[in-house]
Protein backbone atom coordinates (compact mmCIF):
# COMPACT_ATOMS: atom_id res chain seq x y z
CA UNK A 1 0.00 0.00 0.00
CA UNK A 2 1.25 3.34 -1.08
CA UNK A 3 -0.80 5.30 1.49
CA UNK A 4 0.97 8.62 2.32
CA UNK A 5 0.05 10.13 5.68
CA UNK A 6 0.42 13.05 7.00
CA UNK A 7 0.66 13.77 10.59
CA UNK A 8 -1.75 16.20 12.02
CA UNK A 9 -0.71 19.55 13.23
CA UNK A 10 -1.10 19.42 16.77
CA UNK A 11 -3.07 22.79 16.75
CA UNK A 12 -5.42 21.30 13.88
CA UNK A 13 -9.13 19.78 14.65
CA UNK A 14 -11.18 18.21 11.89
CA UNK A 15 -14.10 16.80 12.67
CA UNK A 16 -16.50 15.13 10.18
CA UNK A 17 -20.01 14.51 12.19
CA UNK A 18 -23.65 13.88 11.77
CA UNK A 19 -24.86 16.42 14.84
CA UNK A 20 -24.74 20.01 14.99
CA UNK A 21 -21.71 21.83 16.79
CA UNK A 22 -21.47 24.93 18.65
CA UNK A 23 -19.98 27.82 17.01
CA UNK A 24 -18.92 29.60 20.37
CA UNK A 25 -17.48 25.96 21.81
CA UNK A 26 -15.84 25.65 18.60
CA UNK A 27 -14.38 29.87 19.26
CA UNK A 28 -13.37 29.08 22.53
CA UNK A 29 -11.15 26.14 21.68
CA UNK A 30 -9.57 28.45 19.21
CA UNK A 31 -8.93 30.86 22.14
CA UNK A 32 -8.31 28.87 24.95
CA UNK A 33 -4.70 29.78 26.34
CA UNK A 34 -3.81 31.19 23.11
CA UNK A 35 -2.84 34.43 23.92
CA UNK A 36 0.11 35.04 20.89
CA UNK A 37 -3.12 35.55 18.20
CA UNK A 38 -4.81 38.43 17.83
CA UNK A 39 -6.61 37.18 15.08
CA UNK A 40 -9.75 34.83 14.84
CA UNK A 41 -11.65 34.60 11.69
CA UNK A 42 -14.35 32.07 11.13
CA UNK A 43 -16.32 31.11 8.24
CA UNK A 44 -19.95 29.30 9.02
CA UNK A 45 -21.72 27.78 6.20
CA UNK A 46 -25.17 26.82 6.31
CA UNK A 47 -28.14 25.79 4.22
CA UNK A 48 -30.23 28.36 2.13
CA UNK A 49 -33.68 28.33 1.57
CA UNK A 50 -32.97 29.01 -2.55
CA UNK A 51 -30.92 27.47 -5.07
CA UNK A 52 -30.65 28.84 -8.82
CA UNK A 53 -34.28 29.52 -8.21
CA UNK A 54 -35.71 26.46 -6.32
CA UNK A 55 -37.34 26.42 -3.12
CA UNK A 56 -34.66 23.80 -1.04
CA UNK A 57 -36.40 22.34 2.09
CA UNK A 58 -33.14 20.41 2.91
CA UNK A 59 -30.35 18.46 1.53
CA UNK A 60 -28.44 15.24 2.63
CA UNK A 61 -24.44 14.77 2.07
CA UNK A 62 -22.99 12.16 1.79
CA UNK A 63 -18.73 11.65 1.83
CA UNK A 64 -15.80 9.39 1.32
CA UNK A 65 -14.92 8.43 5.39
CA UNK A 66 -10.58 8.14 5.29
CA UNK A 67 -10.29 10.19 1.99
CA UNK A 68 -12.31 13.21 3.67
CA UNK A 69 -10.02 13.71 6.76
CA UNK A 70 -6.93 13.08 4.65
CA UNK A 71 -7.77 15.71 2.21
CA UNK A 72 -8.69 18.21 4.51
CA UNK A 73 -5.43 17.32 5.94
CA UNK A 74 -3.96 18.31 3.02
CA UNK A 75 -5.19 21.43 2.55
CA UNK A 76 -4.66 22.39 5.47
CA UNK A 77 -0.57 21.65 5.66
CA UNK A 78 -0.58 23.47 2.35
CA UNK A 79 -2.16 26.75 3.78
CA UNK A 80 0.49 26.37 6.84
CA UNK A 81 3.32 26.48 4.33
CA UNK A 82 1.55 29.78 2.89
CA UNK A 83 0.77 31.66 6.20
CA UNK A 84 1.98 31.86 9.69
CA UNK A 85 -1.10 30.41 11.00
CA UNK A 86 -2.21 29.39 14.66
CA UNK A 87 -4.94 27.13 15.67
CA UNK A 88 -7.28 25.62 12.63
CA UNK A 89 -10.56 23.86 12.90
CA UNK A 90 -12.35 22.69 10.06
CA UNK A 91 -15.91 21.02 10.32
CA UNK A 92 -18.05 19.32 8.14
CA UNK A 93 -21.10 17.65 8.83
CA UNK A 94 -22.79 14.88 6.94
CA UNK A 95 -25.88 13.45 7.01
CA UNK A 96 -29.77 15.01 6.63
CA UNK A 97 -29.61 18.46 6.85
CA UNK A 98 -32.59 21.48 6.82
CA UNK A 99 -32.76 24.65 5.90
CA UNK A 100 -30.97 27.41 8.43
CA UNK A 101 -28.67 24.03 9.40
CA UNK A 102 -25.16 24.66 9.99
CA UNK A 103 -23.04 22.85 7.32
CA UNK A 104 -19.34 23.68 7.75
CA UNK A 105 -17.18 25.79 9.95
CA UNK A 106 -13.84 26.84 9.30
CA UNK A 107 -11.95 28.63 12.15
CA UNK A 108 -8.43 30.25 11.84
CA UNK A 109 -5.96 32.29 14.50
CA UNK A 110 -2.99 33.64 13.86
CA UNK A 111 -1.27 36.89 14.93
CA UNK A 112 -1.89 38.79 12.00
CA UNK A 113 -5.39 39.01 10.76
CA UNK A 114 -4.35 39.58 6.88
CA UNK A 115 -3.26 35.54 7.54
CA UNK A 116 -6.20 34.17 9.20
CA UNK A 117 -8.66 35.84 6.49
CA UNK A 118 -6.77 34.58 3.64
CA UNK A 119 -5.99 31.23 4.86
CA UNK A 120 -9.76 30.66 5.99
CA UNK A 121 -10.81 31.51 2.63
CA UNK A 122 -7.89 29.30 0.81
CA UNK A 123 -9.40 26.23 2.95
CA UNK A 124 -12.97 27.19 2.13
CA UNK A 125 -12.44 27.58 -1.62
CA UNK A 126 -10.50 23.94 -1.73
CA UNK A 127 -13.29 22.05 0.48
CA UNK A 128 -15.41 23.29 -2.01
CA UNK A 129 -13.50 21.87 -5.16
CA UNK A 130 -11.41 18.60 -3.54
CA UNK A 131 -12.80 17.55 -0.27
CA UNK A 132 -14.84 14.26 -1.18
CA UNK A 133 -18.18 15.69 0.45
CA UNK A 134 -21.65 15.97 -2.15
CA UNK A 135 -24.77 17.42 -1.66
CA UNK A 136 -28.42 15.93 -2.65
CA UNK A 137 -31.09 18.63 -2.31
CA UNK A 138 -34.76 18.19 -1.60
CA UNK A 139 -36.70 20.99 -3.38
CA UNK A 140 -40.08 21.62 -4.58
CA UNK A 141 -39.05 19.46 -7.60
CA UNK A 142 -37.90 16.53 -6.09
CA UNK A 143 -34.82 15.43 -4.82
CA UNK A 144 -31.51 15.86 -6.88
CA UNK A 145 -27.92 15.98 -6.66
CA UNK A 146 -26.01 19.63 -6.78
CA UNK A 147 -24.29 19.93 -9.83
CA UNK A 148 -20.20 21.33 -9.31
CA UNK A 149 -19.91 25.31 -9.92
CA UNK A 150 -17.23 26.46 -12.59
CA UNK A 151 -17.14 29.33 -10.14
CA UNK A 152 -15.82 27.18 -7.33
CA UNK A 153 -13.39 25.72 -9.69
CA UNK A 154 -12.16 28.99 -10.92
CA UNK A 155 -11.93 30.76 -7.25
CA UNK A 156 -9.54 27.81 -6.14
CA UNK A 157 -7.65 28.36 -9.21
CA UNK A 158 -7.14 31.74 -8.63
CA UNK A 159 -4.42 30.62 -5.11
CA UNK B 1 -7.25 -7.45 -5.74
CA UNK B 2 -8.12 -4.19 -6.04
CA UNK B 3 -11.23 -2.48 -4.03
CA UNK B 4 -13.48 0.11 -6.43
CA UNK B 5 -15.81 2.05 -4.59
CA UNK B 6 -18.56 4.65 -5.87
CA UNK B 7 -20.04 7.84 -4.47
CA UNK B 8 -22.97 10.00 -5.04
CA UNK B 9 -24.82 10.38 -7.84
CA UNK B 10 -22.19 7.82 -9.63
CA UNK B 11 -22.94 5.07 -7.07
CA UNK B 12 -26.78 5.57 -7.70
CA UNK B 13 -26.29 5.55 -11.29
CA UNK B 14 -24.26 2.48 -11.08
CA UNK B 15 -26.68 1.05 -8.46
CA UNK B 16 -23.19 -0.05 -6.45
CA UNK B 17 -21.42 1.38 -3.52
CA UNK B 18 -18.24 -0.82 -4.01
CA UNK B 19 -16.83 -3.74 -6.45
CA UNK B 20 -13.66 -5.43 -7.07
CA UNK B 21 -10.90 -5.79 -9.89
CA UNK B 22 -9.55 -9.60 -9.25
CA UNK B 23 -5.93 -8.19 -10.87
CA UNK B 24 -2.82 -9.44 -9.44
CA UNK B 25 -0.69 -6.88 -10.73
CA UNK B 26 -0.24 -3.09 -11.22
CA UNK B 27 -2.54 -1.17 -13.86
CA UNK B 28 -3.55 2.46 -14.89
CA UNK B 29 -6.57 3.80 -13.60
CA UNK B 30 -7.68 4.20 -17.17
CA UNK B 31 -7.18 0.43 -17.77
CA UNK B 32 -9.51 -0.70 -14.46
CA UNK B 33 -11.85 1.43 -16.23
CA UNK B 34 -12.23 -0.69 -18.91
CA UNK B 35 -11.82 -3.83 -16.61
CA UNK B 36 -14.85 -2.24 -14.75
CA UNK B 37 -16.90 -2.37 -18.28
CA UNK B 38 -15.86 -5.31 -19.28
CA UNK B 39 -17.50 -7.23 -16.60
CA UNK B 40 -20.29 -4.85 -16.32
CA UNK B 41 -21.30 -2.87 -19.90
CA UNK B 42 -24.21 -1.33 -18.28
CA UNK B 43 -22.09 0.75 -16.38
CA UNK B 44 -20.00 2.27 -19.84
CA UNK B 45 -21.42 5.22 -20.01
CA UNK B 46 -21.08 6.34 -16.68
CA UNK B 47 -17.98 5.24 -16.08
CA UNK B 48 -16.78 7.20 -19.54
CA UNK B 49 -18.14 10.80 -17.66
CA UNK B 50 -15.06 13.02 -18.67
CA UNK B 51 -15.92 14.92 -14.97
CA UNK B 52 -15.35 11.71 -12.77
CA UNK B 53 -12.81 12.53 -10.56
CA UNK B 54 -10.51 9.33 -9.02
CA UNK B 55 -8.75 8.93 -6.01
CA UNK B 56 -6.32 6.00 -5.46
CA UNK B 57 -5.65 5.44 -1.45
CA UNK B 58 -7.72 8.98 -0.58
CA UNK B 59 -5.53 11.12 -3.00
CA UNK B 60 -7.08 12.55 -6.19
CA UNK B 61 -5.33 11.18 -8.94
CA UNK B 62 -5.34 10.62 -12.76
CA UNK B 63 -5.79 8.32 -15.73
CA UNK B 64 -2.33 7.52 -16.21
CA UNK B 65 -1.74 6.78 -12.29
CA UNK B 66 -0.96 3.30 -11.33
CA UNK B 67 -3.05 1.32 -9.35
CA UNK B 68 -1.31 -1.28 -7.45
CA UNK B 69 -3.07 -4.53 -5.78
CA UNK B 70 -4.31 -4.08 -2.71
CA UNK B 71 -4.91 -0.70 -3.47
CA UNK B 72 -8.50 1.50 -2.85
CA UNK B 73 -9.72 2.81 -6.00
CA UNK B 74 -12.68 5.22 -5.85
CA UNK B 75 -14.73 7.29 -8.85
CA UNK B 76 -16.92 9.99 -8.06
CA UNK B 77 -18.78 13.01 -9.53
CA UNK B 78 -16.89 16.53 -9.04
CA UNK B 79 -17.55 17.36 -5.16
CA UNK B 80 -20.15 19.64 -4.43
CA UNK B 81 -19.21 19.98 -0.31
CA UNK B 82 -19.24 23.17 2.40
CA UNK C 1 -23.73 72.48 10.77
CA UNK C 2 -23.23 70.71 7.19
CA UNK C 3 -23.43 67.17 9.32
CA UNK C 4 -23.72 64.99 6.79
CA UNK C 5 -26.26 62.17 8.03
CA UNK C 6 -26.25 58.77 6.16
CA UNK C 7 -29.45 56.15 7.63
CA UNK C 8 -28.19 53.07 8.75
CA UNK C 9 -28.78 50.26 6.85
CA UNK C 10 -31.51 47.85 8.40
CA UNK C 11 -29.40 44.73 8.39
CA UNK C 12 -26.55 47.16 9.88
CA UNK C 13 -25.54 47.09 13.81
CA UNK C 14 -22.96 49.21 15.39
CA UNK C 15 -22.09 48.70 19.00
CA UNK C 16 -19.49 50.84 20.95
CA UNK C 17 -19.39 49.74 24.67
CA UNK C 18 -16.83 49.20 27.57
CA UNK C 19 -18.47 45.92 28.19
CA UNK C 20 -17.58 42.32 26.33
CA UNK C 21 -20.08 41.00 24.08
CA UNK C 22 -20.61 37.14 22.75
CA UNK C 23 -19.82 36.35 19.81
CA UNK C 24 -22.30 33.16 19.67
CA UNK C 25 -25.22 36.10 20.66
CA UNK C 26 -23.45 38.40 17.90
CA UNK C 27 -23.72 34.99 15.69
CA UNK C 28 -27.03 34.38 16.44
CA UNK C 29 -28.14 37.59 15.54
CA UNK C 30 -26.89 37.78 12.38
CA UNK C 31 -28.38 33.76 11.40
CA UNK C 32 -31.46 34.50 13.27
CA UNK C 33 -34.64 34.24 10.37
CA UNK C 34 -31.91 34.86 8.18
CA UNK C 35 -32.18 31.61 5.41
CA UNK C 36 -30.96 33.35 2.40
CA UNK C 37 -27.52 34.08 3.41
CA UNK C 38 -25.72 30.94 2.91
CA UNK C 39 -22.11 32.68 4.37
CA UNK C 40 -21.27 33.73 7.79
CA UNK C 41 -17.85 34.96 8.35
CA UNK C 42 -16.93 36.74 11.51
CA UNK C 43 -13.62 38.21 12.76
CA UNK C 44 -12.75 38.70 16.47
CA UNK C 45 -9.85 40.93 17.00
CA UNK C 46 -8.24 40.29 20.52
CA UNK C 47 -5.59 41.90 23.04
CA UNK C 48 -2.13 40.05 22.16
CA UNK C 49 0.65 39.14 25.07
CA UNK C 50 3.40 40.73 22.84
CA UNK C 51 3.84 44.04 20.42
CA UNK C 52 7.10 44.66 18.84
CA UNK C 53 8.74 42.22 21.66
CA UNK C 54 7.27 43.72 24.18
CA UNK C 55 5.13 41.79 27.11
CA UNK C 56 1.69 43.78 27.05
CA UNK C 57 -0.66 43.87 30.20
CA UNK C 58 -3.17 45.26 28.89
CA UNK C 59 -4.38 48.39 26.77
CA UNK C 60 -6.35 51.29 27.42
CA UNK C 61 -9.11 52.16 24.25
CA UNK C 62 -9.68 55.63 23.26
CA UNK C 63 -12.33 56.75 20.89
CA UNK C 64 -13.88 59.73 19.61
CA UNK C 65 -17.81 59.55 20.56
CA UNK C 66 -20.30 60.40 17.48
CA UNK C 67 -17.48 60.04 14.77
CA UNK C 68 -16.65 56.46 15.59
CA UNK C 69 -20.05 55.64 14.79
CA UNK C 70 -20.36 57.79 11.95
CA UNK C 71 -17.00 56.50 10.44
CA UNK C 72 -18.08 52.99 10.79
CA UNK C 73 -21.47 53.98 8.85
CA UNK C 74 -19.22 55.00 6.03
CA UNK C 75 -17.37 51.86 5.90
CA UNK C 76 -20.30 49.58 5.96
CA UNK C 77 -22.11 51.70 3.37
CA UNK C 78 -18.81 51.41 1.33
CA UNK C 79 -18.75 47.63 1.36
CA UNK C 80 -22.17 47.50 0.62
CA UNK C 81 -21.80 49.28 -2.77
CA UNK C 82 -19.04 46.98 -3.01
CA UNK C 83 -20.55 43.19 -2.65
CA UNK C 84 -23.95 41.98 -2.11
CA UNK C 85 -24.24 41.79 1.53
CA UNK C 86 -26.98 40.13 4.37
CA UNK C 87 -26.21 41.69 7.39
CA UNK C 88 -23.53 43.26 9.48
CA UNK C 89 -22.16 43.97 12.58
CA UNK C 90 -19.72 45.64 13.79
CA UNK C 91 -18.79 45.89 17.32
CA UNK C 92 -15.75 47.52 19.33
CA UNK C 93 -15.05 47.97 23.01
CA UNK C 94 -13.46 51.18 24.57
CA UNK C 95 -11.62 51.30 28.23
CA UNK C 96 -9.09 49.09 29.67
CA UNK C 97 -8.76 45.92 28.41
CA UNK C 98 -6.56 42.93 29.43
CA UNK C 99 -4.86 40.11 27.45
CA UNK C 100 -7.22 37.60 26.03
CA UNK C 101 -9.81 39.59 26.23
CA UNK C 102 -12.22 40.45 23.21
CA UNK C 103 -11.17 43.78 21.45
CA UNK C 104 -13.42 43.95 18.25
CA UNK C 105 -15.90 41.52 16.12
CA UNK C 106 -17.00 41.95 12.68
CA UNK C 107 -19.56 39.60 11.45
CA UNK C 108 -20.82 39.34 7.37
CA UNK C 109 -23.66 37.69 6.11
CA UNK C 110 -24.03 36.73 2.03
CA UNK C 111 -25.53 34.48 -0.17
CA UNK C 112 -21.93 33.73 -0.98
CA UNK C 113 -19.04 33.63 0.94
CA UNK C 114 -16.63 35.87 -1.58
CA UNK C 115 -18.29 38.32 -0.76
CA UNK C 116 -18.64 37.67 3.55
CA UNK C 117 -14.62 37.63 3.56
CA UNK C 118 -14.53 40.02 1.27
CA UNK C 119 -16.82 42.53 2.86
CA UNK C 120 -15.37 41.68 6.56
CA UNK C 121 -11.84 42.23 5.61
CA UNK C 122 -12.37 45.72 3.91
CA UNK C 123 -14.46 46.53 6.86
CA UNK C 124 -11.41 45.46 9.38
CA UNK C 125 -8.70 47.14 7.01
CA UNK C 126 -10.47 50.36 7.04
CA UNK C 127 -11.63 50.17 10.65
CA UNK C 128 -8.08 50.15 11.34
CA UNK C 129 -7.27 53.24 9.29
CA UNK C 130 -10.40 55.49 8.89
CA UNK C 131 -12.42 54.72 12.83
CA UNK C 132 -11.13 56.80 15.33
CA UNK C 133 -9.80 54.40 18.38
CA UNK C 134 -6.68 54.67 19.55
CA UNK C 135 -4.76 51.76 21.85
CA UNK C 136 -2.38 53.03 24.90
CA UNK C 137 -0.73 49.61 25.82
CA UNK C 138 0.37 49.24 29.51
CA UNK C 139 3.72 47.09 29.09
CA UNK C 140 6.69 46.21 31.50
CA UNK C 141 8.50 49.15 30.31
CA UNK C 142 5.19 51.59 31.31
CA UNK C 143 2.19 53.40 29.22
CA UNK C 144 2.62 53.65 25.42
CA UNK C 145 0.26 55.07 23.18
CA UNK C 146 0.56 52.70 20.35
CA UNK C 147 1.82 54.22 16.85
CA UNK C 148 0.23 53.30 13.66
CA UNK C 149 1.26 50.70 11.45
CA UNK C 150 2.52 51.83 7.54
CA UNK C 151 1.15 47.91 7.16
CA UNK C 152 -2.53 49.04 8.09
CA UNK C 153 -2.44 52.33 5.42
CA UNK C 154 -0.84 50.03 2.43
CA UNK C 155 -3.45 47.01 3.36
CA UNK C 156 -6.19 49.72 3.01
CA UNK C 157 -5.07 50.89 -0.05
CA UNK C 158 -5.19 47.77 -1.85
CA UNK C 159 -8.74 47.81 -1.67
CA UNK D 1 -17.70 80.00 17.73
CA UNK D 2 -16.22 76.54 16.82
CA UNK D 3 -15.74 73.66 19.12
CA UNK D 4 -12.11 72.33 18.76
CA UNK D 5 -11.68 68.40 20.66
CA UNK D 6 -8.00 66.95 20.83
CA UNK D 7 -7.66 62.85 21.36
CA UNK D 8 -4.97 60.20 22.51
CA UNK D 9 -1.45 61.37 22.18
CA UNK D 10 -2.26 64.75 21.50
CA UNK D 11 -4.54 65.32 24.47
CA UNK D 12 -2.00 64.53 26.65
CA UNK D 13 0.59 66.26 24.59
CA UNK D 14 -1.42 70.06 24.97
CA UNK D 15 -2.79 68.70 28.00
CA UNK D 16 -6.52 69.80 26.82
CA UNK D 17 -9.69 67.50 25.60
CA UNK D 18 -11.80 70.78 24.25
CA UNK D 19 -11.04 74.68 23.39
CA UNK D 20 -12.85 76.75 21.57
CA UNK D 21 -12.07 79.40 18.25
CA UNK D 22 -13.94 82.62 18.60
CA UNK D 23 -14.51 83.29 15.44
CA UNK D 24 -17.46 84.58 13.35
CA UNK D 25 -16.61 83.71 9.71
CA UNK D 26 -15.52 80.65 8.15
CA UNK D 27 -11.96 79.58 8.41
CA UNK D 28 -9.99 76.74 6.77
CA UNK D 29 -8.67 74.15 9.20
CA UNK D 30 -5.28 75.04 8.07
CA UNK D 31 -6.09 78.79 9.51
CA UNK D 32 -7.60 77.33 12.47
CA UNK D 33 -5.13 75.63 13.18
CA UNK D 34 -2.30 79.16 13.36
CA UNK D 35 -4.94 80.39 15.50
CA UNK D 36 -4.74 77.53 17.90
CA UNK D 37 -1.06 78.37 17.92
CA UNK D 38 -1.09 81.44 18.17
CA UNK D 39 -3.39 81.21 21.52
CA UNK D 40 -0.97 78.86 22.88
CA UNK D 41 2.48 78.64 21.54
CA UNK D 42 3.80 76.13 23.79
CA UNK D 43 0.79 73.80 21.10
CA UNK D 44 3.34 74.23 18.57
CA UNK D 45 5.39 71.81 17.86
CA UNK D 46 2.45 68.85 18.25
CA UNK D 47 0.20 71.05 16.13
CA UNK D 48 2.51 71.23 13.71
CA UNK D 49 2.72 67.45 13.29
CA UNK D 50 2.44 66.23 9.80
CA UNK D 51 1.08 62.53 10.45
CA UNK D 52 -2.05 64.55 12.68
CA UNK D 53 -5.86 63.73 11.18
CA UNK D 54 -8.20 66.14 10.92
CA UNK D 55 -12.22 65.97 11.18
CA UNK D 56 -14.64 67.97 10.81
CA UNK D 57 -18.32 67.18 12.08
CA UNK D 58 -17.07 63.58 12.61
CA UNK D 59 -15.97 63.69 8.64
CA UNK D 60 -12.09 63.04 7.88
CA UNK D 61 -10.76 66.50 5.96
CA UNK D 62 -7.62 67.85 4.97
CA UNK D 63 -6.03 70.94 5.28
CA UNK D 64 -8.09 73.23 2.60
CA UNK D 65 -11.20 72.12 3.92
CA UNK D 66 -13.60 75.20 5.39
CA UNK D 67 -15.01 75.19 8.99
CA UNK D 68 -17.64 77.21 9.55
CA UNK D 69 -19.24 78.31 12.85
CA UNK D 70 -21.02 75.67 15.43
CA UNK D 71 -19.02 73.20 12.84
CA UNK D 72 -16.81 70.33 15.44
CA UNK D 73 -13.38 70.54 14.84
CA UNK D 74 -11.21 67.88 16.09
CA UNK D 75 -7.61 67.06 15.89
CA UNK D 76 -5.54 63.30 16.73
CA UNK D 77 -2.75 60.86 15.61
CA UNK D 78 -3.65 58.49 13.37
CA UNK D 79 -5.90 55.89 14.57
CA UNK D 80 -4.91 52.77 16.08
CA UNK D 81 -7.96 50.82 16.53
CA UNK D 82 -8.70 47.10 15.97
Amino acid sequence: MSKTNIPPHLNDRIVIQTQDFSLSEEVNLLEENNNEDGAVVTFCGRVRNNNLGLDVKGLTLEHYPGMTEKSLQKIILTARKKWELGRITVIHRVGKLFIGEQIVFVGVTSKHRGNAFAANEFIMDFLKVKAPFWKKELTSEGEKWLDAKSSDTNKAQEW
Amino acid sequence: MIKVSFFAALREQLNCNETQLNVSESITVEQARVLLVESHPEWQQHLKNNSLLTAVNHDLVDDNFIVKPNDELAFFPPVTGG
